[in-house]
């Protein structure tokens, strides 16, 4: 069933499409997404739900309050470190098949406020990302095209073989640490399993300035 | 012959069935082949607000909510007679509308005592 | 409403009180009136019910430290070296400091009067941190309060509610203050440059990986 | 962890034990909640639907702006002064500025005074109008006046980009002026905008100000009197409806709003609908102060000349400065010891005193009524939390 034969019974007004296709498709159509506003990025997101940004085209304007009835996080500002437990366990009670969106400098990094000491340094540490949108806060235009991004990726996913997607596979953990607020920090400071500190030769950084190896 | 009288509804019955168990053994057996089960310690804990939930929700709670259930069941209960007595208006001998207005002037009755005692005003 | 005359007022009114005018270098010109702990309080309500304009809106709350600080003034002093007059150069070290103080800008909302900055301050940083909470006399001192408890570690005595306002309450020391470490939740900054590089090896050398660890670990 | 430990329940003073009441439930309306217009937490017990007590719990969104601003430089800061009350960025500016020239006497040119009020008054409408809209989906009514509220927003936001670069952190204002100058057709457009902003207020109170859901639900609920508001340091909106007579744009009369002819509106019963209706009278005098200012915006420089920016270092001292932002008084204390950074940078955020009385209010009412109060204070996180 390749491609041209395809095009040409659409033309003829037959639709041929495998299950997977399908099922991606009514996925990827109808993401709804949890109303999980932490700063100023979620007045952003807001205003592309609003009239003149409209995330109902892309089927995503249904803003679930409970977690149990959402597909996607996204998690637009800053996440403190007082937060961080309750954003990973609502990231735990959300349904399978789910993301997350880390929209804004804050969620990916801790932005302009990384050197806060109640500040999480990226919400990736914690729960696994499917899409970033930098920008402080991102334009609206730009959460519109990580919903895009976001549904090729799911288009993409298959059904049966070994690069299943995380809700397809059993013995893919599907809840993570919930971390604990202690005497000075979060402890542990961060997930080992999905989060590794992105190192690169530092020995030499000091005579070099770009500190590459 | 009578059977033929009611094989419409049968084969109705059958198709409405049908249409309503058809998708969901269809979700139960797609559950079973594709999609694991991933239930786990905090995914079935309470939602509540992102916090870990703590006492119990099953509480003694105020006897007003279940009058005020009691009366509207009464009230519902009601309607549902009224509907026959409202379609068949037309035809109705002295002696039957009679026993109909001694049905709702019970009910009324039972209404103005629940008011009269005020179980309705929310303090 | 000069502070001076707002200062012979309290006095009159409240016996034995002593209060200290702190002039304030910028232009702004808002010199601040330092009360002494005993009397906080007494002071506080006379300023509210009895001091001619009427000081009835506490608008702000701020907390202050200032630790220990070495100051070492040039001085030229006329002095007897073997029998003969000669300006020696002479460096006095004077400590100031080591105390927490938390300032009060009131205002006045009937005779629309300027801020009247009070001070208070605490003996030192460590054990003696007490002083009278306000929150009885003006209600917006409550949250306000309980945030300089909650980032200073000041405590305020009388506050109907001290707990921790923005930190979680397992939390134990107090961020706001100068000597304050905050965690050493370190990530790699892509161009490693002064401090950050001497952080890096130092998260390094505490957790005694090699600092040549190649690429992912 | 609750902050209502079980001693604390039963303390509550529990109403004869009388066969009609049931037991209390101890809830709390968490940092993730629909109604709480960002990470706000309130504990709350109830018995039955009326609140019997009510404790806020605040740092969820605690950033440490104020540790940060004392590493920063006085300008570093002031990018981060649009992420306080990030609906209202230039207000922000403008207080952060305004206490900083008084820190360092800094004078400011005519010109200059004109745009931070245009920009301020801009600023004033499109957070109003964004409350409204938070407040009536509050209420119930989800989605539609929320669109109308944001569509007149959009416009005043597509103002700021043009002048500004961004949306929403427009980072205006320096000491002693403007960042940049009006682009060409700026001011027609605000003009354009300003004209078509009464119509949509008109919209509004045509649609809600005697509908009698709204009526039913707000007048009478979340009370505060004129003395709890003096007390409680209430300030802005909130406190104008409750009868105190204190705008700061009177009472200060910074910048040159003397100038200006406008009005304050007060209310008399400091409930919900007073709050409600306050904020849509206060955007009529915004429009008129706008229409003033842009008839007579003079020519001249934006930034006073000799101020330097660089390595800007303000004498010894501290200074407190205050404005009329759109919800309550925020002000700026700045303690310099003649450093290119602060020594203490601290914001009096209106949000954060402005619900001292929250539990006041809200006891006796029902919970449906806690959403609709939090919603009239008019609170932002970012300011709350700092």
């Amino acid at each position: 069933m390749d491609e041209q034969l395809k095009n040409e019974l659409r033309r003829q007004g037959v639709v041929a499409t495998t299950l997977q296709e399908l099922y991606n498709w009514g996925r990827k159509s109808s993401i709804w997404p949890l109303n999980f506003g932490l700063a100023c990025c979620a007045i952003e997101m807001i205003a592309t739900t609003m009239a003149r940004y409209d995330l109902a085209r892309f089927g995503a304007e249904v803003f679930r309050p409970s977690p149990r009835q959402a597909d996607l996080m996204i998690v637009a500002g800053t996440v403190t470190k007082k937060m961080a437990p309750q954003v990973v366990r609502l990231y735990n009670q959300m349904a399978e098949p789910k993301y997350v969106i880390s929209m804004g400098a804050c969620a990916i990094s801790g932005g302009p406020f990384k050197q806060g000491y109640n500040v999480l340094k990226g919400i990736d540490r914690y729960i696994p990302v499917d899409v970033y949108i930098p920008g402080c806060p991102p334009r609206p235009e730009a959460l519109l095209d990580a919903f895009l991004m976001l549904q090729r990726k799911i288009d993409e996913q298959q059904l049966t073989g070994p690069d299943r997607p995380r809700h397809l596979q059993a013995e893919l953990p599907s809840e993570f640490t919930v971390p604990e607020c202690s005497e000075h920090d979060l402890t542990p400071t961060r997930n080992d399993a999905i989060w590794q500190v992105p190192l690169v030769n530092i020995s030499n950084a000091g005579k070099n300035e770009s500190g590459r190896d | 012959m009578t059977n033929h009288m009611y094989l419409p509804v049968i084969v109705l019955l059958i198709a409405g069935a049908g249409f309503a168990i058809g998708p969901l053994a269809l979700a139960w057996v797609w559950a079973k082949k594709f999609s694991p089960q991933k239930s786990g310690p905090t995914k079935n804990a309470i939602y509540e607000c992102g916090l870990e939930s703590n006492g119990d929700a099953w509480i003694k709670f105020k006897p007003g909510y279940y009058i005020y259930a009691i009366i509207f069941l009464i009230f519902d209960v009601e309607a549902v007679f009224l509907l026959p007595f409202a379609v068949a208006f037309g035809g109705f001998t002295m002696a039957q509308s009679i026993s109909m207005l001694v049905f709702l002037i019970l009910l009324v009755e039972g209404l103005v005592w629940a008011c009269q005692k005020n179980v309705l005003s929310w303090s | 409403m000069n502070l001076e005359e707002i200062k012979s007022q309290i006095e009159a009114n409240v016996p034995g009180c002593s209060l200290e005018i702190l002039p304030n270098g910028s232009p702004s010109g808002q010199h601040s009136l330092l009360v002494d702990k005993e009397h906080a309080l007494t002071v506080a309500s006379f300023l509210r019910d009895g001091a001619s304009p009427r000081f009835d809106y506490c608008s702000n709350v701020t907390g202050v430290d200032w630790p220990l600080k070495e100051i070492s003034t040039k001085q030229k002093t006329k002095k007897l070296v073997d029998g003969v007059e000669k300006d020696v150069e002479e460096v006095i070290k004077t400590t100031t400091g080591n105390y927490l103080e938390v300032v009060y800008h009131l205002f006045s909302l009937e005779d629309r009067q300027g801020p009247l900055v009070l001070r208070m301050r605490t003996e030192d940083r460590a054990e003696r941190v007490h002083l009278p909470s306000l929150t009885p006399v003006w209600r917006s001192a409550d949250f306000q309060e309980r945030e300089v408890y909650d980032l200073f570690g000041v405590l305020f005595d009388g506050h109907p509610d001290l707990r921790r306002l923005l930190m979680w309450d397992s939390f134990t020391d107090f961020p706001m203050r100068k000597d304050y470490v905050d965690p050493d939740d370190y990530e790699y900054e892509p161009t490693a440059h002064d401090e950050v590089l001497k952080r890096t090896q130092a998260h390094y050398a505490a957790q005694g990986e090699p600092s040549e660890a190649e690429g992912a670990r | 962890m609750s902050v209502l430990t079980e001693a604390s329940i039963d303390t509550i003073s529990k109403p004869a034990n009388d066969h009609l009441h049931g037991d209390l439930l101890e809830i709390s309306m968490g940092p993730h909640h629909p109604s709480t217009h960002g990470v706000f937490r309130m504990n709350i017990v109830l018995d039955g639907e009326r609140v019997v007590k009510l404790k806020p719990v605040f740092g969820y969104l605690h950033r440490n702006h104020e540790k940060i601003a004392e590493n920063e430089t006085y300008l570093g800061s002031m990018p981060y002064t649009d992420r306080l009350d990030y609906i209202c960025s230039i207000t922000n500016n403008w207080a952060y500025a305004l206490a900083v020239e008084q820190l360092a006497g800094i004078s400011v040119p005519e010109r200059a005074e004109y745009l931070r009020v245009i920009t301020g008054e801009l600023t004033r409408l499109q957070n109003h109008a964004g409350l409204i809209g938070f407040l009536l989906q509050d209420m119930g009514a989800s989605g539609t006046p929320l669109m109308y509220a944001f569509r007149e927003r959009e416009k005043v936001l597509d103002l700021f980009e043009a002048l500004t670069g961004a949306r929403m952190m427009c980072n205006y204002m320096r000491f002693g002026g403007c960042r940049c100058d009006l682009p060409d057709g700026w001011m027609e457009q605000a003009r354009k905008v300003v004209d078509g902003f009464p119509r949509f207020l008109d919209e509004f109170e045509r649609l809600l100000r005697t509908n009698e859901i709204l009526m039913a639900r707000t007048q009478g609920v979340g009370i505060v009197t004129r003395q709890q508001a003096i007390a409680a340091g209430i300030s802005g909106p909130m406190a104008r409806a409750s009868g105190v007579n204190y705008d700061l744009r009177k009472v200060d009369k910074y910048s040159i709003y003397d100038r200006f002819s406008f009005r304050v509106p007060l209310g008399e019963h400091g409930d919900v609908y007073d709050r409600y209706m306050m904020r849509l009278l206060e955007m009529r005098e915004s429009i008129e102060i706008l229409k003033q200012a842009m008839r007579d915006l003079p020519a001249g420089p934006i930034v006073d000349p000799n101020t330097k920016l660089r390595n800007f270092r303000p004498k010894a001292g501290e200074a407190y400065g205050r404005i009329e932002a759109p919800k309550g008084e925020l002000g700026f204390y700045l303690i310099s010891e003649g450093g290119p950074n602060p020594y203490r940078y601290r914001v009096r955020p209106p949000s954060l005193i402005n619900l001292t009385l929250l539990e006041e209010m809200c006891l006796g009412q029902n919970v449906s009524d806690i959403v609709i109060i939090l919603g009239s204070v008019d609170i932002v996180l970012g300011e709350v939390d700092r």
